[in-house]
C-alpha cells in the first residue's frame, strides 16, 4: 500500500468484475421469474384442485424430454469451458454447436407442445379457455407466460452462444481470456436453472 | 383532527395526538439545534473545527430511544386499530355497492338507497362490494375506510355517536368521475330510521331464497322447470302437496308429495318415479346435499305451491 | 496512461474523441459525460412534469371545472407521476451524481462497464420517448395513476400499454445502472480504500444499487403481466377471470416501496458528503451512517404491505408490515442525529449547498414524521389515500430527494463545469423554492386529515382554502425553480472560473482539476485513512486521546 | 488476470453431474406418477431445489468461486424466500 500503483482500468480487462456483473444480472433474471413464481404460488394455494386438473393436461413426456435436453446442453456448455481452459478451441466450438443443436431440439419440442395446445383451442383468450374453471384458466395463463418467457430466454441464450463461437473462431476468446464463454455459459445455466423449477410446476405437480 | 363521530374515533385520535406530540418535539428540537450550531460554530468566529469522529454511547442512545418511541407508536396504532376488525354479533348489516361512479346501499330485500341512513348508537356492519373496479369507502368523521375491491369480501363497522350528515368519499382512484363519487351518511334516531326504511321503495333485486339457490347450483332446473313446463323430470311448480301416480318397484301407487317424498326423491331418485317419466335419468344427491339443505329445498318448493 | 505524466490531460468537457459536437457526447462512454446527459434529460423532463403539476394546482384553486376537464386532469396526474417517478427521481441522484461522482470518490477512472453505462442511458431515452408517446398518441394520455392499479388499468381505453412499456424499459435502465455500480464499488476502489475507508455517498449508492437490482425485476414482470392481461386476456389480476387485484398491489409495492429508498438513499448520501465539507470536520458516526444505509435497504425491502392496510389483506400481515415499517424508521433517525452532530463543533461556512442540505434535513424530518402517522394502523385508516399521503410523499421525494438533488447540484457544479454560480441568486432561488414548496404541500396535510381524498379533480367547498394556498405555493415554487435553473445555466459559460477545490473538501474529487480530466486521475491515489480527514495528523491524534 | 488461478473441471466430473441430474429427474417424474397428493408437491419442489443447487454448485462453478460470490447467491435466495414468506403472511391468514 505504501508504493504508488499505476493502473489504467480502461485498458485492463477485469475478469472477476465481468463475472460478478453476470451473476448480478442472473439475480435480476431470477427475480423476474420469481415474480411469476409468486403468482403461481398464490393461485396454486387458492385453486389447488383446478391446478391439479389442468396440470394433467400438460404433456409430461415432452416436458421430461425437454428437461433431459436442457440438462445435457448445460453439461456441454460446462464442458466447452473446460475445453477452452485447456486451450482446445476446436472441441470448445464443437461442444457449443452441440449445445445450440440441443437448444433447437428444445424449441422444436416446444413448438409441437404449444401447437398441440393451440389445436385444442387452449390459447389465451380462446373461447374454450375462457369457459374453463377459473383455476384452470389461470394455470394456462401462467403456463403460456412462463414457458413463453423461458423460450425467449432460450433464444437469447442461443444468440449469445453463437456470438461466443464466432469470438472463439476469431481468436478473441482463448485460454487466457474466456470471460465471454464463461458468462454466456452462466446465462445458459440460468436458462436451465429456471426450467428445473418450471418443469415440476407445470408438468409434474398433479 | 376534528371531532370524531363514531366509537372508533377515540383510538385513532389518541394515536394521532401521540405521534403529533413526538413529531413536533423532535422537529422543533432538531431544527433549533441545527440553526444554533450554524451561529455558534460559524466560520466567521475563526475557531478551528474539532476533529472528533463519533461516539458509540451517543449512537446507542439515539438508536434505542427512537426504537422505544416507534414501538410505543406502533403499539398505540395497533390498539386503536384492533377493534375496527372485531364486529359485534348484533351489528345491523348494510351492503355498500360501489360502481363507476356512485354508491348505493343495500338494506336487504331489494331496498336500495343512494344515501346511507343509519340509526344512532347502533352498531352497523358494512359489507363492501364492487361491481367494476377498485373503490375506497371512506367516512372521515367516523374514522373508517376500507377499499372496495371486485371479488373481495371486505367490510368495516362502527357505531355512529351523533346525529347529523357526514360526507362519504371514494378514496381509491376509479376513473373519470372518481371525484364525483361521494354521498352522505345521515345518522338519525332509531324511530326515524325504521320509518325511513319502511317507506324505502323496493328497487333492487330481491335475492333468491336459499332453497332456490341450492336448486340452481345443483343443476336441478336443467330437468325440472319452475314454470310448469314438462322437461326430463316433473316440473317443480305446484309440486308440493300434489298427488302423483308413481311407479314403485314396478307397481303403480298414488302418493302425495310431502317432505318425506321429496327427501326420498333427492336421495334415491329411482325409488318412486312419477308415471310418464323415465327411471334412471337422475343421479342420487346423497352425498352432495345435506339434510338441512334438503329441508331448505323443500321449504322453497312449498312456496311454489302457495303453502 | 504512461503518457499522462508527461503532458496534462484535457478536461472531459473539451476532450475531442472520435466524433465532434453532440455526437461526441452521445457516443461517449465517459461516466462524467453520461452523467451530464442524464442531467440534461432530467432537467427537461422535470420542468415538463412540474408544469403539469402547476396546471393541476391552478385548476384546483377553485372547486369545479375551470380550464381543464376531468379526463385531462386524470391524464395529467398520471403523466406527472410517471415522469417524476420513473424518469426523474429513480434515475435522478443515482444516475446523475452517482455517475459523475462515484468513480471520482473511489479513485477510479470510470465505472466497471462504461459501454453498459451508455447503454443504460439509451434505454432511459427509449423509455422516456415511449412515455412521451403515451401522451401524444391517439387514444389519450394514460389515466390510471402511476400505480397502474388493476382492474382499472386492465380496462382503460387510453394508451396504458405505452406507459407500461415505458416503465418496463426505464426499469431495465435502472437495473443496469445498479449492476454497474455494484461491480464498480467492489472492483475499482483505489488501492488502500477498504470498505470502511470509502466515502459515504458510494455506500449509499451501493445499498441503492442492490435494491435496483433485486426489486426492479419484480415490477418488470408485473407490468408485463398487465400487458399480457390487456393484449392476451390472461386474467392474472382480473377477478372476472379468477385473478386477484390485491396480488397486483403486492407485486407492485414489492418494487415500488423499495423504489422510495432507491430515491432517498442516494439523497442521504449526497447530504452526508456536504455536511463534513462545510463544517471542515469528519462526519460524525461514519460506521453508523454506512450501516444504516444497508439496514434501510434491507428492511425497506420488506415493508411493502403498508401501502395496502385498507386493501383487505390479512390482519396479521397488517400487524407485521406495520411493525417492520416502524423498524425501518430507526436507521433514518440515526442518520439525522449524525448529520446534526457533524455540524456540532465544526467551522461552518454558510454556502448554497449547505443551505439546501439543511433544508433537506428539515423537510425530510417533516416527511419522515408524517410517515409515522401512515405507518401506524389506526391513523393509517384515516389518512390513507388522502392528500395527507400526497403531502407526505412530496415532503420525502421533493423536500427530501429534490432538495438533496439541488444540494448536490450546487455542491458539484463547480467540479462539473469548472465555473461558479452566483451565491446571491442561489439564495434568492432557494427562498422562493423553500417558501413555495411549504406553501404548496403543508396545507395538504391539514385538508388530508379532514378527509380530502387524493386524485380528486373536484372537491367539496370546505377544502377550498387548502387548494387555494397550494395553488399560490405552486406559483412561487416554480418561480424559484426557474430562477435556480437560470442561475446555473447562465453561469455555466459566464461564471467565475472555479478553483479545483472551492469548498475545501477532502474527498478525492476535490483533489483533481475542475472540470476533471478525461481519465480523472493522472495517478490513482493511494488511500491511507478515513475519507473525511480535515485536521493535521497531530490534531487528530490529540482528539482521539481526549 | 494471467496471474489468477482458475479451477478447471474435468470432463468426467461434468458427466457425473449430468448423471446425477438425470437420476434426480427420473426420481421426480417417478414420484409424480405415484400420485402422492400433497406430498408430491413437496417432493417435486425438494428434488427441483436439489437439482438447482447441483447446477449452481458444479455447472456454474459456485463451488470454486470466492466466498463473497457464495454469500451473494445465498443472500439473494434468502431475500426471495423472505418475500414469499411475507407475501403468504397475507394469503395464509385471510
Amino acid at each position: 500500500m505504501a508504493e504508488i500503483k499505476n493502473i489504467a482500468p480502461s485498458e485492463h480487462h477485469d475478469y472477476q468484475g465481468s463475472k460478478m456483473g453476470m451473476w448480478i444480472f442472473i439475480f435480476t433474471e431470477l427475480f423476474l421469474f420469481g415474480g411469476l413464481f409468486l403468482v403461481y404460488a398464490v393461485f396454486r394455494t387458492q385453486y389447488s384442485a383446478d391446478f391439479h386438473k389442468a396440470a394433467e393436461e400438460t404433456n409430461t413426456f415432452i416436458g421430461t424430454l425437454n428437461t433431459i435436453v436442457l440438462l445435457i446442453s448445460s453439461m456441454t456448455v460446462a464442458m466447452s469451458i473446460t475445453a477452452i481452459q485447456s486451450n482446445n478451441k476446436g472441441r470448445a466450438i464443437r461442444l457449443l454447436l452441440v449445445t445450440i443443436v440441443l437448444a433447437l431440439i428444445f424449441m422444436v419440442n416446444k413448438y409441437f407442445e404449444w401447437g398441440h395446445k393451440f389445436e385444442l383451442r387452449l390459447y389465451p383468450g380462446s373461447v374454450v379457455l375462457t369457459n374453463l374453471p377459473k383455476g384452470e384458466l389461470l394455470f394456462f395463463g401462467l403456463y403460456f407466460m412462463m414457458t413463453g418467457l423461458h423460450a425467449l430466454h432460450v433464444l437469447v441464450g442461443m444468440i449469445l452462444l453463437t456470438v461466443t463461437i464466432f469470438r472463439i473462431k476469431s481468436g478473441h476468446v482463448h485460454s487466457g481470456n474466456f470471460s465471454l464463454i464463461e458468462n454466456s455459459g452462466l446465462y445458459w445455466h440460468l436458462v436451465d436453472l429456471i426450467w428445473i423449477f418450471l418443469f415440476p410446476m407445470m408438468y409434474l405437480i398433479t | 383532527m376534528f371531532e370524531g363521530a363514531s366509537n372508533l374515533a377515540a383510538g385513532v385520535d389518541r394515536t394521532f395526538i401521540l405521534i403529533l406530540a413526538i413529531a413536533v418535539f423532535f422537529i422543533v428540537g432538531i431544527t433549533t439545534f441545527m440553526i444554533w450550531t450554524l451561529f455558534k460554530y460559524s466560520r466567521k468566529k475563526n475557531i478551528p473545527a474539532r476533529q472528533f469522529t463519533g461516539s458509540v454511547t451517543l449512537e446507542i442512545i439515539w438508536t434505542v430511544i427512537p426504537l422505544i418511541l416507534v414501538m410505543v407508536i406502533f403499539f398505540y396504532g395497533w390498539k386503536g386499530y384492533a377493534p375496527m376488525r372485531k364486529v359485534p354479533a348484533d351489528a345491523m348489516k348494510v351492503t355498500a355497492i360501489g360502481r363507476m361512479w356512485q354508491w348505493s346501499f343495500d338494506y336487504g330485500n331489494g331496498k336500495l338507497s343512494k344515501i346511507l341512513v343509519l340509526p344512532i348508537n347502533k352498531a352497523v356492519r358494512m359489507d363492501l362490494h364492487s361491481v367494476d373496479v377498485n373503490h375506497g369507502f371512506f367516512i372521515p368523521a367516523f374514522r373508517v375506510k376500507e377499499d372496495v375491491i371486485p371479488g373481495y369480501k371486505n367490510y368495516l363497522w362502527f357505531i355512529p355517536k351523533y346525529k347529523g350528515d357526514y360526507d362519504i368519499f371514494c378514496t381509491s382512484y376509479c376513473g373519470l368521475q372518481h371525484s364525483g363519487m361521494n354521498t352522505k351518511a345521515r345518522v338519525v334516531e332509531n324511530s326515524v330510521f325504521v320509518h325511513w326504511l319502511d317507506s324505502l321503495p323496493v328497487t333492487g333485486n330481491i335475492p333468491d331464497p336459499e332453497g332456490l339457490v341450492l336448486i340452481k347450483n345443483s343443476g336441478c332446473i336443467a330437468c325440472h322447470s319452475l314454470d310448469g313446463a314438462k322437461l326430463v323430470g316433473p316440473s317443480f311448480q305446484g309440486v308440493y302437496g300434489k298427488k302423483h301416480i308413481v311407479v314403485t318397484d314396478g307397481k303403480e301407487v298414488e302418493k302425495v308429495v310431502d317432505d318425506a317424498y321429496i327427501a326420498t326423491s333427492i336421495i334415491d331418485p329411482g325409488k318412486d318415479v312419477v308415471k310418464g317419466f323415465n327411471k334412471g335419468l337422475m343421479q342420487s344427491y346423497r352425498d352432495k346435499l345435506t339434510d338441512a339443505q334438503i329441508v331448505q329445498i323443500t321449504d322453497y318448493l312449498k312456496t311454489l305451491s302457495g303453502k | 496512461m504512461s503518457n499522462s505524466e508527461t503532458h496534462p490531460q484535457v478536461s472531459y468537457l473539451e476532450y475531442q474523441g472520435k466524433y465532434k459536437g453532440i455526437l461526441g457526447w452521445i457516443t461517449s462512454t465517459d461516466h462524467k459525460r453520461i452523467a451530464l446527459l442524464y442531467l440534461y434529460c432530467i432537467i427537461i423532463f422535470f420542468f415538463v412534469a412540474a408544469f403539469l403539476g402547476l396546471t393541476m394546482s391552478i385548476e384546483k384553486m377553485r372547486p369545479g371545472q375551470d380550464f381543464m376537464n376531468a379526463q385531462t386532469y386524470n391524464g395529467f396526474f398520471t403523466v406527472h407521476g410517471i415522469i417524476m417517478i420513473f424518469m426523474i427521481v429513480i434515475p435522478g441522484l443515482a444516475a446523475v451524481f452517482g455517475n459523475f461522482a462515484l468513480p471520482l470518490l473511489i479513485g477510479a477512472r470510470d465505472v466497471a462497464f462504461p459501454r453498459l453505462n451508455l447503454f443504460s442511458w439509451y434505454l432511459y431515452v427509449t423509455g422516456a420517448i415511449l412515455a412521451v408517446l403515451s401522451q401524444l398518441l391517439k387514444g389519450g394520455a394514460p389515466d390510471t395513476g402511476w400505480t397502474f392499479y388493476v382492474p382499472y388499468s386492465a380496462g382503460s381505453s387510453t394508451n396504458v400499454i405505452w406507459a407500461l412499456t415505458a416503465a418496463f424499459v426505464l426499469g431495465f435502465s435502472s437495473i443496469l445502472t445498479g449492476l454497474n455500480f455494484i461491480v464498480t464499488i467492489h472492483r475499482m476502489r483505489a488501492p488502500g480504500m477498504t470498505w470502511f475507508k470509502m466515502p459515504l455517498f458510494p455506500w449509499a449508492l451501493y445499498a441503492t444499487a442492490w435494491i435496483q437490482v433485486l426489486a426492479t425485476p419484480i415490477v418488470g414482470i408485473t407490468l408485463l403481466m398487465v400487458i399480457a392481461e390487456r393484449v392476451l386476456h390472461i386474467g392474472f389480476f382480473d377477478p372476472a377471470l379468477g385473478g386477484d387485484p390485491v396480488l397486483f398491489q403486492h407485486l407492485f409495492w414489492i418494487y415500488s416501496h423499495p423504489a422510495v429508498y432507491i430515491m432517498i438513499l442516494p439523497a442521504m448520501g449526497v447530504i452526508t458528503e456536504i455536511f463534513p465539507t462545510f463544517s471542515q470536520k469528519p462526519v460524525f458516526g461514519y460506521g453508523a451512517i454506512a450501516i444504516s444505509s444497508l439496514a434501510i435497504a434491507f428492511v425497506g425491502y420488506f415493508v411493502w404491505g403498508h401501502h395496502m392496510f385498507t386493501s383487505g389483506i390479512s390482519y396479521w400481515s397488517k400487524w407485521f408490515f406495520s411493525f417492520l415499517t416502524f423498524i425501518v424508521a430507526v436507521p433514518s433517525a440515526i442518520k439525522v442525529f449524525n448529520w446534526i452532530s457533524t455540524m456540532y463543533g465544526g467551522s461552518i461556512q454558510m454556502r448554497p449547498p449547505l443551505l439546501y442540505a439543511i433544508s433537506f434535513v428539515f423537510l425530510f424530518m417533516i416527511g419522515g414524521f408524517t410517515g409515522l402517522f401512515l405507518g401506524a394502523l389506526a391513523t393509517n385508516v384515516q389518512l390513507h389515500d388522502t392528500t395527507f399521503v400526497v403531502a407526505h410523499f412530496h415532503y420525502i421525494i421533493f423536500g427530501g430527494m429534490g432538495f438533496a438533488f439541488f444540494a448536490g447540484l450546487h455542491y458539484w457544479y463547480p467540479k462539473m463545469f469548472g465555473r461558479m454560480y452566483s451565491d446571491r441568486w442561489a439564495y434568492i432561488a432557494w427562498g422562493f423554492t423553500f417558501v413555495g414548496f411549504n406553501l404548496l404541500y403543508f396545507p395538504q396535510f391539514i385538508i388530508g386529515i379532514q378527509g380530502m381524498p387524493r386524485r380528486y379533480f373536484d372537491y367539496l367547498p370546505q377544502f377550498q382554502w387548502g387548494h387555494f394556498l397550494s395553488g399560490i405555493g405552486a406559483f412561487i415554487l416554480v418561480t424559484g425553480l426557474i430562477l435556480m435553473a437560470w442561475n446555473l445555466i447562465y453561469h455555466k459559460k459566464r461564471g467565475a472560473i472555479a478553483p479545483a477545490n472551492p469548498w475545501k473538501g477532502v474527498t478525492l474529487e476535490w483533489q483533481i482539476a475542475s472540470p476533471p480530466p478525461v481519465e480523472n486521475f493522472d495517478e490513482i491515489p493511494v488511500i491511507k485513512h478515513n475519507p473525511y480527514w480535515f485536521g493535521t495528523e497531530e490534531e487528530i491524534r490529540r482528539e482521539k486521546k481526549s | 488476470m494471467s496471474t489468477e488461478k482458475h479451477h478447471i473441471s474435468t470432463y468426467m466430473s461434468h458427466g457425473a453431474v449430468l448423471v446425477i441430474l438425470l437420476s434426480l429427474t427420473a426420481l421426480s417424474v417417478g414420484m409424480a406418477e405415484l400420485h402422492l397428493g400433497a406430498i408430491s408437491v413437496a417432493v417435486a419442489l425438494l428434488v427441483a431445489s436439489v437439482k438447482g443447487t447441483t447446477v449452481l454448485t458444479y455447472f456454474m462453478h459456485l463451488k470454486y468461486e470466492s466466498l463473497f460470490t457464495k454469500i451473494m447467491v445465498a443472500a439473494v435466495f434468502l431475500m426471495y424466500a423472505l418475500v414469499i414468506i411475507f407475501l403468504f403472511f397475507d394469503y395464509l391468514f385471510r
